[in-house]
């Protein structure tokens, strides 16, 4: 399809729904200078024409229609049953607001999940109102905020630890909770060096947040001494679960001394991507930090029936509206039930088996580079490789290979977090879902593809070739003057566009 | 386990046999090396039983649903922050397509199609706020109000924000979060501008009191909270600009079809939720909000969201889109970034782009009447009952506020009567805004047909004789 | 995607869905010798293998993805709401044999929807039994032998009259149904001539089986002398309202003379094509034929409730099991209702227009012939055309022009009906659905098509390019030596064949 | 109408005119010349109120189907024909995509991925009937054996088909009205063959007796309609086609993962249920049929439906699937055809192929093993229940016969009894079958726990204390 903007669709008169006739007048309603002047300039087209529209665009998508091995993001089986429940009333049709008594199903379903995860972590107590996994590490701030208040040390600890390798969404909520940011960095070894951790430490430290394994497939072995030496210098440590894959069912973060956690639903718990979001970022504590939690709380009272606990005054109060994207609460519960613990934990061991298995297959490939090459271990469940030698050998990179890639029906490879440690980096992850042979066929396409690199380069430049479109003008965007996020932006600058070509 | 699960590929024995092989491992067990066994769970974990058959789980997932009671049996009249409205049966076919629903972040082209239409939800958004730039969705509406405040405090370096005093206590909890607590060096105060008992609008005596130098930005909503639609708009932007702060309104977006655009009366960013336009209320996950405002360059720079632009191809004539200004996220520059994003609610959003197409300026204009219509029809029929009497009565959109107190009986009682006859009343103010009394905010929409509004009446009737 | 046979595809062990274990043993309950002792040889597939599978294949299906002007199927928005509808519980989770008070929104559907095809009918019952508009055919015939049964002339009324522009249904359920076909010939005037049918009636008539207006957009202006002489005679006429669209709310089939007819409901009524089903052919009749009809009937009882009436001794029994494709009624009622008796009425209003507007278009394409030359009035819903002038030109006909027509998005074009009275024919219907830039894009594409075929034929011929699949050999379905309806059947041939090519 | 449906695009009124023009009609009243005034119908219909609006129609649409209570809230025990099993989430997903939802008949390069799916239907369903021929769906299981009963009399040229005793009355029905009433010159005449008493297996020495060269088949199921499994099937094919008839085997294909195919006892052909592959029972709407049988070209030229080949395309090494056989249908020859075809329930056979493609080989061996052995601990347990009996107490698969005749009450006042408790009881056999006294059939699978069988018996335990 050659799909148009809905913006340039559709003619005028034409309606997608109506609506009943009101019984009364409803323009005496509007106070007076409140009624809008000019219509907005939306498109007028039939139920049909949006539909088809939008099932369009639904075509253009590779993702996970093709192998997608979009690294830190854990692809899995987003299993259809869920979506189905879902859409049930008894889901999507609930209000917040609704009285305890006419959502016991969901508050038995928030409860019991938050059991399942205080066994797999630990934790005396979780809380799903964030909404992503950075908004649980910016929980995990809100509530390292609190505890120091309560404690009168807020404005003495003002800084949080983290590692270069930590994910953003971890120096970039402390930067935003108002916390001044330590970065350690990485030493040969795949990780920050005790002494390093010491220096940082200080009357100031107001918490660690770090993730454990990294990117890397390094898990750091040190990891409980770093632990109980944040807690030594008064800090609170908190393990960031985005890479919980791997080790699910064989560490529990609170007995590494952690005092917090968190875990991705739409990722580890087999919720949805939806191209990012809605999700949840479920966070956890210990029993000491749980007054400061974000309220309510879903609680069970003692007749067995479930509540919400709104009463407590210790509580940071709120980080987002009301109790979270439970709907995605309830997937997840529904995943971790089919799952069982034998299940997670198969998880987890398929999730590594396939790691190691896709890197044998891709260090056989010429032009392809391991992280921290010398960490001669197995790797846990996702790497982080290069094409830096590739780039040196065709000056092509990785951002030309994925996209050539995608001409295979291969999502381009999620590359790597800022900073780039790797040159070229990118960063596959099998996990448990996909097959030994969809391994295979990605593995084989990299390789067809690097070669293609140095037998027909230009065919690897001008990549993609067979995607809904050429490839895209990435300048544009980032200039004040061309950028436009809204058609009617685009408008007023394409017409300046043309009127200065026209001088 | 010896039966492979359906979600697991290589669950099968000899499948994880060939690949242990193939790297010459002995064990999975022998994979874990890294991991130190002192650091090692002992023992088994203790879940739940496993559910792995599909008719087990669906017959387990049921039964917990079914403990629940929804608006769709039940008569609600619950909004406050969302909001229950017709949902158009393509906006679940869309947002429930497989190519959409387990999409990542592939490339512009690859991700072409979810990409331009994030790009169209962006610029539908944008006519109906009538801003130039909007971000992708933020978490919510009180997520994209904290954002835009610290947006504001970025541009002008101030650190009070003035908001209506009778703010969604929800919301303005997510405000204060944003704002950062007592104790924080940077922290924004978060101060009350007092409203009108007479007509619930803004005391501007009391904002011009409040306003100085040190105001980073004046937020206030249309409607407000309690359904209230602000009038003074224009004269609360002159003032905030006369003091060099931004103005900030909140909107719900699907009021824009019959009230003006914020940026009409001087609005410099505007934020709202995306929850009623075409997602479910699914217990407050339907949640979403958006940032918008003009375009220009500063206010750009300062945007936290991800952002998707319009651009070219290596085709002549074709269209593109592709992330704009990237680099200012966390993603981009870690702690030096513009506060931070991740996932958020971009499925909701190609919902919200089917609907808004769907609706177009009539459909907006006319759900926006009947809202009003049907909204103003319930208050009148409500301040007729004997005890019942309505706040305000003209002058809100969708909302208004309901006084119990000459009944006798509180919110509390009354709801708890209602919820016995399959009718959720209006959210109880009471405890929320102990000056209004015994008070409650009902919600009436183009959901609720003229003979919902009659039940409730007569059932308030009833339970009040 | 170049996307495998199913049978292909999957892993020994894998699994798709896994059933608990028995709590006892099955093997002993399996009776001696009935045990299966092979495996059905079906693929092994996790359910993501199994969704990503068909999720592929979905993608290779044009029809209303594009513009779908497909003739005599009346080609309409197939509601989405409906469909959510009918996957809730209380459409799709309903047994057939509850009790009717388990089902009474449903029964009310049912006999409210019969009150509003009796309406637009004149007819006194309806009934849904029928799975399709050509078991509605078959349902005349069966009525029809109830009723002389009854009378006593079942022997001798043995002779059905159609014409050859009636559809195929109709001549094939008569004599499936054990009737002797007397088939009228068109005239110039495009209808059959009244002599023509006194020459046919008879004693032996048991009925007339007739569509009006036909595929040509022909209607019958005599048909109401033509119902009066086949009463004369003795005999039944029966209206297939296939082509409703166009004369809905202008006539009734009853006020015209006619004993029975029916309307489908896959078709006319919104109801979703699904390649061709689950359907309804819903069947309405006389008070005098009502006693005949296949039971039960939903009936409103004098106490407001719904029941089922299967004390109905003349029945003459079943067309299907049960009371047909209720699910289907369902969203047949939802359209009716979301259409009103205005929006109906609309909808033929603008099936007509769209036909001759689209006859405009297509006339002025060099190339393109119209049925029925010499009828120079404006056209019901639907009009044949013909491609025989380009094929004389160009060697190329409607085949090789629908296949390079795909290659635009648009699907090739329903041909006729057997047998072809018009060379190279194409049956474009626009009706109420397509927007008049549908109708113009269609028409613009058939343009361009006719002047690749003077162009470049060779384009045209070896056409579609830009399908799922090169142009099909056809040849070898019709071989018995190599058509496989089946894997077995190919993998079996397709061994011999090799085998064959080895010696 | 002033405003547009949201259905008809050209519905407004601009538009209308501006294609008035181009053709230089006068009026769309106009267009309708041909159609005589005296033939017009006078007045306007008198339809119910159109509910244009989504949200309205929707609210009419739940008001009526509330009015339904389904098996999902209730605990079923009946089949008879619809049998409930757990349909898979994603044959609904895939069923309800909308370019299978929405498509006609193309070419076979315009709709290949929907011919494929239609081919892997016959494909799969072929290996568990173990026949090599398998044709597009028919409407029903009961259509499916009246096509089959005509398919083999056009084969033999003989008119009589032997059925057993106690077949589906309405299964029969449909049977009877494909073989034609009396007094048709072609009528195949349906003759019962009797079932013995003891175990509910057919008579031989009935079907010896009624065996001979007028037969043109024998018709007989796997399992029974009374849910027994027919262990003589070999010796009556032996029998039959010693008397030159076809075998004909009706089976519902979801119970061979573990009973043996039709074909490995001597039928010729195979006809039997596709509802129960994934399909929603629907009222009904879930039935569907097919036919099957060895790949000859003497039958293959019989059948009456359409069907599907896989071939060649231009592309060496590509799979294409075209319709095969497509002229002897109605389709091609009008009255001269076989039988005849047209729409049936194509999409439901996506839905099918969906669902063996997830179940495989031992998913069907599971869920075969599972309902054997939970009808059988159904049936004992009512079985151990006062003056309940089951009349066959094993060799069924999924169904069994209860009979209540020791109880004194009669099958409908159980069945009301069970009912006031959310349960639908058996299906009432005391009309059809009156030999049987006061039986019912019920039907157990894999959608029935433990639980679900000990609440039926302790509720039939209460109603009959």
């Amino acid at each position: 399809w050659n799909e148009p903007v809905v913006m340039e669709m559709g003619v005028a008169g034409r309606r997608g729904v109506v609506f009943p006739q009101p019984e009364t007048d409803a323009a005496a309603l509007i106070p007076a200078g409140m009624r809008r002047r000019t219509k907005p300039a939306l498109p007028e087209m039939t139920e049909h024409d949006v539909l088809r529209h939008y099932l369009h665009l639904s075509q253009q998508v590779l993702g996970m229609m093709g192998v997608s091995l979009f690294g830190t993001c854990t692809m899995k089986y987003n299993p259809r049953l869920s979506e189905a429940l879902g859409l049930r009333p008894q889901m999507a049709e609930i209000h917040p607001l609704q009285p305890a008594a006419s959502i016991q199903g969901l508050l038995e379903i928030v409860h019991n999940f938050d059991l399942i995860l205080r066994e797999l972590s630990g934790m005396d107590q979780f809380v799903f109102q964030a909404a992503g996994g950075a908004d649980a590490a910016y929980t995990h701030t809100c509530v390292t905020r609190g505890y120091f208040a309560a404690k009168g040390e807020l404005e003495q600890r003002n800084e949080i630890i983290t590692s270069i390798q930590a994910h953003p969404c971890n120096p970039a909520t402390a930067a935003t909770a108002g916390f001044k940011v330590v970065t350690l960095m990485l030493e040969e070894n795949g990780y920050p060096s005790i002494d390093a951790l010491k220096a940082a430490l200080s009357p100031r430290t107001a918490a660690l947040m770090i993730n454990n394994p990294d990117d890397m497939g390094v898990y750091n072995p040190q990891i409980r001494e770093w632990t109980a030496l944040v807690k030594q210098a008064g800090g609170l440590a908190f393990y960031d679960h985005a890479n919980f894959n791997g080790v699910m069912g064989r560490i529990r973060a609170r007995e590494l001394g952690f005092d917090a956690c968190m875990f991705m639903l739409h990722k580890t718990f087999g919720g949805p991507k939806g191209g990012g979001g809605p999700a949840v970022g479920a966070y956890g504590c210990s029993a000491e930090l749980a007054p400061f939690l974000p309220k309510p709380l879903v609680v069970k009272n003692s007749d067995g029936s479930y509540g919400l606990d709104d009463d407590r005054p210790q509580s940071v109060g709120k980080v987002r509206e009301f109790l979270g994207n439970l709907h995605i609460v309830m997937r997840a519960y529904a995943w971790a039930r089919a799952m069982g613990a034998d299940g997670i934990k198969e998880a987890a061991d398929l999730a590594v088996l396939a790691n190691n298995y896709m890197e044998k297959k891709l260090l056989a490939i010429p032009g392809v580079a391991r992280s921290n090459p010398e960490a001669k271990t197995w790797r846990m469940e996702m790497t982080r490789y290069g094409l830096g030698p590739l780039k040196e050998e065709t000056g092509l990179g990785v951002v030309e290979v994925g996209n050539r890639m995608t001409d295979y029906g291969i999502d381009a490879p999620w590359l790597s977090h800022e900073p780039w440690v790797v040159p070229e980096p990118f960063t596959p992850e099998a996990g448990e879902l996909w097959s030994k042979e969809d391994i295979d066929l990605w593995c084989e396409v990299l390789a067809k593809v690097c070669d293609e690199a140095r037998q027909d380069p230009e065919l690897v430049r001008t990549a993609p070739h067979n995607a809904p479109i050429g490839r895209v003008d990435s300048e544009a965007p980032e200039d004040p003057a061309r950028w436009a996020t809204t058609w009617r932006a685009y408008q007023r600058k394409h017409a300046a566009t043309r009127a200065r070509a026209a001088e | 386990m010896t039966i492979a699960h359906p979600w697991m590929a290589n669950s099968v024995p000899a499948i994880k046999q060939a690949m242990l092989r193939e790297i010459g491992a002995p064990s999975i067990e022998a994979l874990f090396e890294q991991i130190p066994a002192e650091h090692r769970t002992a023992h088994d974990f203790a879940l739940p039983p496993a559910l792995r058959s599909e008719p087990e789980l669906r017959r387990h997932m049921l039964s917990l649903l079914r403990k629940n009671t929804s608006c769709e049996e039940n008569l609600s009249f619950l909004g406050a922050g969302i909001w229950q409205h017709h949902v158009p049966a393509i906006c679940d076919e869309i947002a429930g397509r497989s190519e959409f629903l387990t999409s990542v972040w592939g490339t512009a082209m690859s991700d072409h199609g979810r990409n331009q239409a994030w790009f169209e939800f962006a610029s539908q958004l944008g006519e109906l706020v009538a801003c130039d730039f909007v971000g992708l969705p933020v978490y919510s509406w009180g997520c994209a109000a904290g954002n835009a405040v610290r947006l504001a405090s970025r541009l002008n370096g101030r650190r009070r924000v003035l908001v209506p005093e009778w703010m969604d206590p929800e919301r303005l909890a997510v405000i204060r979060q944003y704002c950062e607590p007592e104790g924080m060096p940077n922290r924004i105060a978060v101060e009350l501008v007092a409203q009108r008992a007479a007509d619930g609008l803004i005391d501007l005596d009391d904002l011009r009191t409040k306003l100085n130098d040190g105001v980073t930005a004046v937020y206030f909503e249309n409607p407000g909270f309690l359904g209230i639609i602000e009038t003074q708009g224009a004269e609360i932007a002159r003032l905030a600009h006369a003091a060099g702060a931004e103005v900030i309104v909140g909107v719900d977006p699907i009021s824009l079809g019959v009230l003006a655009p914020p940026p009409d009366y001087g609005a410099d960013i505007v934020v709202g939720t995306t929850q009623t336009l075409g997602a479910h209320m699914s217990a407050g996950g339907g949640a979403g909000g958006f940032i918008a405002s003009r375009d220009e360059e500063r206010y750009a720079r300062e945007y936290p969201t991800l952002n998707i632009s319009i651009t070219t191809t290596r085709n002549p004539g074709e269209h593109g889109f592709a992330l704009s200004l990237s680099h200012q996220s966390s993603y981009g520059m870690r702690e030096q970034g513009k506060d931070w994003t991740g996932n958020s609610v971009y499925l909701t959003a190609i919902a919200n782009a089917v609907y808004m197409s769907l609706m177009g300026p009539e459909g907006f204009a006319e759900l926006g009447e009947l809202v009003l219509a049907r909204s103003h029809d319930a208050a009148r029929r409500l301040d007729a009952i004997p005890g019942v009497s309505v706040r305000w009565k003209s002058g809100f959109f969708r909302e208004f506020v309901v006084d119990f107190s000459a009944t006798g009986r509180s919110v509390a009682q009354v709801n708890a009567a209602l919820l016995k006859r399959g009718i959720f009343g209006g959210k109880d103010l009471s405890a929320d805004i102990p000056a209004l009394g015994q008070c409650a905010l009902f919600a009436v929409t183009e959901v609720h047909a003229p003979e919902d509004i009659a039940r409730l009446a007569t059932t308030l009737e009833e339970i009040l004789r």
